[in-house]
């Protein structure tokens, strides 16, 4: 292999030897089309079991070829994170380049190896595809240019958050988990691909993405701003919420979800306090409208209430039986996961607003109802679940059997009791957890070993609390044991509790799907405790509400019926919070928003 | 020869002469492809594209002189094939003659260069220049070809030009006769044809193929006709003065297209040269190869 | 019957006359048109005109993010579209500090001499074609289509590969895929004596195409002449060779000149480029199976990118010369301003005009194919 | 190789006043230079420095604070190195002086430039239009032309309505978000 | 040429049966008229965007156009499709317009690649034309960006097919409705636009005047109209 020289004469016949091809072959293709490469980037497929709807090839899409089409008839569950949605691809816009499928995070859209396309000028609607797994001309062609390891634009793993080791949280309450340094809540931050899943499932609509890009963007207090537009409990839901979000993130399908809690945390971490308030205070009428509300609990219900009520100008008192604002997220939930100073934080935004908390003064002891309803244009009662249920087997009541939240209570109260050396929880939901890690830590204080038993009825593949938690508890030297009835208490000859039986569950629900547990009662076991604690629900004592109010009340198996914006059959009365909703703080903040727009409106009449 | 027979004569002999024009076209485009290593047209492609384009409804003129200029390119050669005898026919070759010939194979360029010029297409009107210079240069040497041979037979009439080489068999064809008149008028051939080297007059990437740029629709098909006519005229032509003519179609059909294979399958191998290495060039090789042969010829 | 309210061209009273040379005409490559003052056939004046490939690019990539423009840079040059890939990569890994792992670097030097191999053989097909002589168009074009086969496997596009992001590689190498390569290479290199005999060679050509378009180094070098046409005046200045991207330090090629300065001289070139293409893709070959690891780092979420402000200028020597990206940042998800610095700005406007002046109408075409002139990149 | 480079740069710094540089690596080299010294910086990087090269001229518009900047790629085939000399000159007139007299290839350059951001350079051969022959609007590479405005007001796109969209908006779905309605 | 007919040309549903004459003998020739030209397709040689570096794969060895008896052509005179390849720049499209005016009907027009739809990759561009049916009547749209060569060849052999069946009319469009195409012409260019074929009277030459062909933006355009000057030239001496 040489060079030519550029003097280079050749004989003038050389091109003659080339005389030779009139007796070869062509080098024509067939007219029919080649198939084309095994990662071809042809027409789009899309498979409509794995789409979400998430249009996250929508954001990427550099030429806005993509359209998002509602398709009645496709599942749709924004608590699952799946829309009715699915992409629609202008093909007079497209290019080809495939970011879309290397950015989905389902790994559902892929091009396949169709290419030919042609039609007339009247036609040209055909060159608007919905994409589904047939190819755009109902021919099955094999998948080109497809989700792989290495084309993956989405980043599948979180940002590691930095926690106590179980050995050092153990000794005390201290708040276990360290939060989002900068960098890594901007890096965090930046996996979010803005599909919205998280706003559509969030029972109260937070703007996550918005908050999340906030962020990104480095710009915390419009983070804050977002957040603030529909959660007053910014630090507590930035620490204990059950993030449903995380849940229905569109990036958890094929990895982690993003750490949207995490980055809530972050942001309220990173505004002070001062500023938090200013940028809550944002959009506060500047006229008052001379109406009243009272409000009977400030639990996350009554307060966000209150915070909207008292930004649309109305006078509101909140009614606290305690001695401190905060219902269940302050003495239901221990320390080490959310700290007192930061629901501190989150109470003094609603107070600064102008919301009047009137402290240790109990509904129905210190004043009543009918106070309530001369004084006040409208009441709101937000009374949370205070009262422990009870599993009612033998034994239970036993002094030394005790009922989580009661238990919990005194333990943020600083109410003194005898710690057990070793107790046993009945219960499988976080709150269980919640009483097991705090009595392991008062355990460890006080013996400095941990002997604490969770039985649980339901296994661990439908375990009812959060699997970090379960890991943690663990962690901390609390034996977890599931798919476990309780039988009934162990009480010795002196009266003294001595532990728990225990059976193997079967079922926990009948084939009509009603709560109804069979155990095999061949597989009993001894949990010994000389505490035992219930853990298994809460509910509400509604004695304040009188007789003569619980009568004119309509009742729906113990609960207060309420209509859909949480006004009940009495005009002046509404009802929000986990009494209606059952327990969870930001289901307790979007009933807040809920029943405040309600008696907005009607005190507007 | 009953005037009948020969009105029958000159109306087949055009006719004949499309027929096979039409497949030297189709052969010429199935030489390119197998060079080019492809498929190349069907069979009937180049009726297709005739038809196609006298079917165009457009028929953009550009005057009188203009269509008169593409009626004397496609008479010119009408006339001439009826000066080329074929086995069979002999048609006017005996009363026109060589030296007719030669007159009415100027025409049609003459004929193009009026068309061209009422297009007022810059192109156009180089092209045009470039293929009476090319005229001039191709003239050259065919002349002193057809001025050779015809001192060799003795003859102006193609007929018996033919007649004569046949008599004596592959060793009298005036190939073989005036190896050097037989070379010259190779390049000749290949002037007259247009093909590269020499196809500098049409050189789509210099003025766009020149003449004919703004032809369009029958005028196009016209040309097209025109080319069809010019090839069967060069093989025809070449076979007659160097390969003995026909004595019957079996043979004739044969040599003249092998004669025209040559100069397209060079032109597959070869740019064009400009116009004035064209010029230099025929009239240097050629030319004395054709002086060379003549005198030759003439000892 | 005229349809048509055709009017004569009135020239002035002189021997000279006006043409215009394109957009529409086969002597021009891709879209582009020159206005030409003549006399007989001798060019007086050339006048570029482009303009009619323009979309805005720099204005459209100041518009998308980071990511999406790397589906709009390919196309400012269509016929070798992976330099323009690549420089851009290189320039928001320069303003990152993004590490490009060893593998995908490897991968990248493949792509750009597939490249380089395709432009080239385009080009001669061009070059030929301006002559009148097809039939090397045809078979350079072929041959091409079997290296865009290639890079459809590899990238799953033919001619748009949309390949090299920034960090590395989109995918990696297909199975087999070096054996296939290997085996075209093995392919081109027989043709190659064909294409000598029919083309390199070929003594009209030669003819034609000598003394044609002629610059000299020290005209080549005040033009701003970069590339093969550079090289074709006797200057062995390649930005492989002087300013090293990628792992091109680490591979052994030579930097192919031609004294001549005229068409055929840059023709020559290209095909020495061509073998010494062919002769690095032989190494790439030999040491890609070596190199492990991942063809790509991390990059953050394409819709949640900013990158660091600041500015990069990065160089790539395409199969016309040249080519640079300026990049700035303002540490946005955007970028602030991209400049492309396509090498035929240089060559199809400035050195075109000036080289056509003097020469001969039949020449301009070859003039422009010669200088491989792309005109998207001038217009962009 | 850059030894020298270094040697002429503090040779170079000795004679102009008022220049910034920062070498941002081996072969990259930026200097920030006032307008009116520019010239006599490119002179001296070509005359003293093999400077001979001009790889581009870039323009950056800074609307904000009310400059162009132009940067100046030139690049020296002996010391293999770039040098890119920034410079900023007021947005308004936008008025710069040629440097085709020390660069031929400027003359491409600026026309560009002058086009696309309409900066005048006193003594450029030619400043006539070049590709935006049929734009009569304003310079579109300035920052605050919004082409994507520009466009949506100009044009108009092809209204797809297929079929199947028909039956499914007959069934209550139908087009939710358009890409427009997303852009960011 | 068998495999022509045993591949099966993309399905699309049959359009309205095209009006024919009465007289079979007429009926048999314009059947072979038709089917000579769809047999015999010259492209124009015009590369307005980036899909035509798809057109010489497909023109020459590799996939060999000439099979389909289609090649390219140098003028619009001469040429019957013109194939708008991608994007066209607003000054290309004033190029594109005038050679189609220049082409001989019937001509055929196909739009290769998105951005003949619906501005494709550049839709943000302030420099091209979106839409190209709304300037010029299009046959066959080819998608792809771009189009392979035998997704090209496919969409070139669905023209053939309506060629052949009399469906290949979308050129009598834009004399029927000249009015909308010069408005959105006018809209783009400029009121002052003009070319130099008289649409109208090729209109009234055809029999294709209906009353879309005149309008409001006729109306402009013969008030705006001047004689033709030779083409204006920016030459102009240059000082070496």
């Amino acid at each position: 292999m040489s060079g030519i020289s550029y003097k280079s004469k050749g004989s003038i016949l050389n091109p003659l030897k080339n005389l030779a091809f009139l007796g070869r072959g062509s080098v024509t293709e067939p007219l029919e089309p080649r198939e084309a490469s095994a990662n071809y980037r042809g027409f789009h497929v899309n498979d409509w079991e794995l789409c979400i709807g998430c249009s996250t090839c929508q954001k990427v899409c550099d030429n806005a070829a993509i359209t998002m089409v509602k398709i009645p008839g496709l599942p749709e569950d924004p608590v699952k994170g799946v829309r009715n949605e699915r992409p629609a691809i202008d093909y007079g816009r497209c290019c080809w380049c495939g970011l879309c499928v290397d950015i989905c995070p389902t790994g559902s859209l892929a091009l396949s190896r169709e290419y030919v396309h042609t039609c007339r000028e009247d036609e040209l609607d055909s060159y608007f595809v919905l994409p589904d797994p047939n190819g755009i001309h109902g021919h099955y062609f094999p998948k080109g240019w497809d989700k792989s390891v290495d084309a993956d634009l989405v980043d599948l793993e979180r940002q590691p958050m930095t926690e106590m080791e179980s050995g050092e949280r153990i000794g005390s309450f201290a708040e276990i988990v360290a939060g989002y340094s900068d960098q890594q809540a901007i890096i965090e931050a930046s996996r979010c691909v803005q599909c919205g899943m998280c706003h559509d499932s969030c029972p109260t609509h937070m703007h996550a993405p918005e908050y999340i890009r906030a962020i990104w963007e480095g710009n915390l207090d419009e983070a804050v701003r977002q957040i603030y537009r529909t959660n007053p409990f910014s630090h507590i839901c930035g620490r204990v919420c059950t993030r449903r979000c995380e849940t229905a993130c569109s990036i958890g399908r094929r990895g982690d979800p993003v750490a949207i809690r995490w980055l809530k945390r972050y942001a309220m971490d990173s505004v002070s306090d001062e500023r938090v308030r200013e940028i809550a205070a944002e959009g506060k009428v500047d006229y008052l409208t001379g109406r009243k509300v009272a409000v009977i609990g400030a639990g996350p219900a009554g307060l966000t209430a209150a915070f909207d009520l008292v930004k649309k100008g109305h006078e509101v008192t909140v009614y606290e039986a305690l001695e401190k604002a905060g219902g269940m997220t302050r003495y239901g939930i221990p320390e080490y996961r959310l700290p007192y100073d930061r629901l501190d934080a989150d109470v003094a935004v609603i107070t600064s607003l102008g919301v009047g908390i009137r402290y240790n003064t109990r509904v129905g002891r210190d004043v009543t109802m009918q106070q309530l309803q001369q004084e006040y244009d409208a009441v709101l009662i937000a009374l949370g679940l205070q009262m422990g249920r009870s599993t009612r087997i033998p034994g239970s009541d036993h002094e030394n059997v005790r009922r989580s939240v009661e238990l919990l209570r005194m333990i943020t109260e600083g109410e003194k009791f005898d710690i057990p050396d070793s107790a046993v929880v009945i219960g499988g939901g976080n709150v269980a957890m919640d009483i097991a890690r705090s009595l392991a830590r008062l355990q460890r204080q006080a013996y400095g070993e941990v002997r604490v038993t969770v039985v649980a009825l339901e296994d661990f593949d439908h375990f009812l609390a959060d699997p970090e938690e379960v890991k943690e508890a663990r962690e901390e030297g609390v034996e977890i044991l599931d798919s476990r009835g309780p039988k009934g208490c162990v009480i010795d000859g002196q009266g003294e509790l001595q532990g728990l039986k225990t059976l193997g569950v079967l079922s926990i629900f009948d084939e009509k799907g009603r709560f109804a547990p069979s155990y095999d009662e061949s597989d009993e076991q001894f949990h010994p405790g000389h505490m035992v604690i219930e853990a298994i629900g809460q509910m509400t004592d509604t004695a304040l509400l009188g007789d003569k109010l619980t009568e004119q009340l309509e009742w729906n198996r113990g609960r207060l019926r309420v209509d859909e914006e949480g006004h009940t059959s009495v005009s002046w009365l509404w009802a929000a919070g986990d009494m209606v909703t059952g327990p969870d703080v930001v289901h307790a903040v979007a009933d807040g928003h809920r029943v405040a727009a309600s008696i907005d409106s009607t005190l507007a009449d | 020869m009953s005037w009948q027979e020969l009105l029958l004569e000159l109306t087949l002999m055009p006719l004949l002469a499309f027929v096979i024009g039409l497949a030297m076209v189709l052969m010429m485009r199935r030489i390119a492809a197998q060079i080019q290593r492809r498929v190349g047209p069907p069979l009937l492609q180049p009726i297709y594209d005739i038809v196609k384009l006298y079917s165009k409804q457009t028929q953009i003129s550009h005057g009188f002189i203009h269509e008169l200029g593409i009626m004397m390119a496609v008479g010119g050669y009408i006339a001439a094939e009826a000066l080329l005898p074929v086995p069979g026919m002999d048609g006017l070759a005996d009363k026109g003659g060589l030296i007719t010939l030669i007159y009415f194979l100027m025409v049609p360029t003459l004929g193009m260069a009026l068309g061209v010029g009422q297009c007022a297409n810059p192109n156009g009107s180089i092209g045009i220049s470039r293929a009476l210079t090319a005229m001039l240069a191709y003239d050259i040497p065919f002349v002193i070809v057809v001025f050779g041979v015809a001192f060799h037979y003795q003859t102006t009439n193609l007929a018996e030009i033919a007649a004569i080489q046949q008599a004596h068999g592959v060793s009298g064809w005036g190939m073989m006769e005036m190896p050097l008149l037989a070379l010259a008028a190779l390049f000749a051939l290949q002037g007259m044809m247009g093909k590269q080297p020499f196809e500098v007059y049409i050189a789509p990437a210099e003025i766009a193929t020149g003449p004919m740029v703004e032809m369009s629709g029958k005028f196009m098909g016209g040309l097209f006709v025109m080319q069809s006519f010019q090839y069967y005229t060069a093989g025809v032509l070449y076979t007659i003065l160097f390969l003995g003519g026909g004595e019957n179609w079996l043979t004739f059909l044969p040599k003249i297209f092998a004669v025209v294979a040559i100069p397209m399958t060079i032109a597959m191998l070869f740019p064009r040269f400009r116009t004035e290495d064209l010029v230099r060039l025929m009239w240097k090789w050629p030319v004395m190869a054709g002086l060379l042969g003549l005198a030759f010829v003439m000892n | 019957m005229r349809p048509e309210n055709y009017q004569a061209v009135n020239h002035p009273p002189s021997n000279e006359y006006e043409l215009n040379f394109g957009p529409n005409h086969p002597g021009i490559e891709g879209n582009y048109a020159f206005k030409v003052k003549l006399n007989g056939d001798r060019v007086l004046e050339a006048r570029a005109d482009g303009g009619y490939l323009h979309r805005g690019f720099e204005k459209l990539m100041e518009g998308r993010l980071w990511i999406q423009n790397i589906a709009l840079v390919p196309r400012i040059c269509v016929p070798d579209p992976v330099p323009m890939e690549v420089c851009y990569a290189l320039a928001i890994e320069e303003l990152c500090g993004l590490e490009v792992p060893e593998r995908a670097q490897w991968i990248r030097v493949m792509q750009l001499e597939m490249s380089r191999v395709a432009a080239h053989l385009f080009a001669f097909g061009g070059h030929a074609a301006t002559t009148g002589m097809y039939t090397p168009m045809f078979w350079g074009i072929a041959d091409r289509d079997l290296i865009l086969d290639r890079f459809e496997e590899l990238t799953g596009g033919r001619v748009y590969h949309i390949y090299n992001i920034p960090g590395g590689v989109r995918r990696d190498l297909p199975e087999g895929y070096l054996g296939r390569l290997s085996g075209l290479l093995d392919y081109l290199e027989s043709r190659l004596p064909d294409y000598d005999n029919l083309f390199f060679t070929n003594q009209v050509f030669v003819r034609r195409a000598r003394d044609v378009g002629t610059m000299t180094q020290a005209q080549a070098l005040k033009w701003g002449v970069t590339g093969p046409n550079l090289r074709a005046t006797g200057l062995a200045l390649d930005v492989r060779r002087d300013d090293p991207y990628l792992v091109y330090g680490r591979l052994e090629f030579d930097v192919p000149t031609e004294a001549g300065g005229d068409a055929l001289a840059r023709n020559l070139v290209r095909r020495s480029e061509l073998q010494q293409s062919i002769h690095i893709l032989r190494q790439v070959i030999d040491r890609l199976p070596e190199i492990d690891g991942p063809i790509r780092c991390p990059i953050p979420n394409p819709l949640a990118w900013n990158v660091p402000a600041g500015e990069a200028y990065t160089r790539v020597e395409s199969s016309k010369g040249e080519l640079a990206y300026y990049v700035v940042s303002t540490g946005g998800g955007k970028p602030y301003r991209v400049h492309v610095r396509g090498p035929s700005s240089m060559h199809a406007v400035q050195v075109l005009e000036r080289l056509a002046v003097g020469s001969r109408l039949e020449d301009i075409a070859q003039i422009m194919f010669s200088l491989d002139a792309c005109p998207p990149e001038v217009d962009r | 190789m850059d030894k020298n480079l270094n040697v002429w740069l503090d040779n170079l710094l000795q004679e102009i006043e008022g220049i910034k540089f920062r070498r941002k690596s081996t072969r990259r080299v930026r200097i920030d230079v006032a307008m009116d010294a520019l010239p006599t910086l490119l002179e001296l990087l070509q005359g003293r420095a093999s400077y001979v090269h001009l790889s581009a001229i870039t323009c950056v518009d800074w609307p904000d604070d009310g400059e162009f900047e132009l940067v100046y790629h030139v690049w020296s085939y002996e010391t293999q190195s770039l040098v890119s000399a920034h410079t900023r000159i007021p947005r308004d007139p936008g008025v710069y002086l040629s440097i085709y007299d020390l660069y031929e290839p400027a003359a491409f350059f600026e026309r560009d430039i002058h086009e696309m951001f309409g900066v005048f350079f006193e003594g450029s051969p030619d400043m006539e239009k070049f590709i935006l022959t049929e734009w009569d609007g304003p310079p579109p590479m300035r920052k605050e032309f919004d082409s994507e405005a520009f466009v949506n007001q100009q044009f108009e796109w092809q209204p797809y309505h297929p079929d199947w969209l028909k039956e499914l908006e007959e069934e209550g779905g139908g087009v939710t978000t358009r890409p427009e309605d997303i852009r960011w | 040429m068998k495999d022509i007919k045993k591949i099966e040309i993309i399905q699309r549903p049959p359009p309205p049966e095209p009006a024919r004459r009465t007289n079979p003998l007429a009926r048999v020739f314009d059947e072979l008229v038709r089917f000579c030209q769809s047999r015999s397709m010259f492209m124009l040689h015009y590369c307005t965007g980036c899909g035509a570096i798809e057109l010489p794969p497909a023109m020459t060895s590799r996939f060999d156009m000439e099979r389909l008896g289609i090649q390219p052509m140098v003028t619009p005179r001469q040429a019957d499709i013109l194939l708008v390849t991608g994007y066209v720049s607003v000054k290309t499209l004033k190029r594109i317009i005038l050679t189609y005016e220049q082409m001989p009907s019937p001509k055929y027009v196909i739009g290769i690649c998105s951005c003949t739809v619906n501005g494709g990759m550049y839709w943000q561009s302030y420099a091209t034309a979106k839409v190209l049916k709304d300037y010029i009547p299009v046959d066959v749209y080819i998608a792809g960006c771009m189009p392979r060569p035998e997704a090209v060849i496919s969409g070139l052999r669905a023209l053939m097919e309506d060629i052949r069946t009399g469906r290949g009319d979308a050129w009598k469009k834009y004399y029927q409705n000249y009015d909308f195409y010069l408005g959105n012409q006018q809209r783009l260019f400029g009121e002052k636009w003009q070319t130099p074929t008289d649409v109208i009277a090729e209109a009234h030459h055809y029999g294709m005047m209906t009353d879309q062909t005149l309008g409001e933006h006729t109306d402009l355009l013969e008030q705006n109209e001047v004689p033709l000057d030779a083409l204006r030239t920016r030459l102009k001496a240059r000082t070496e």
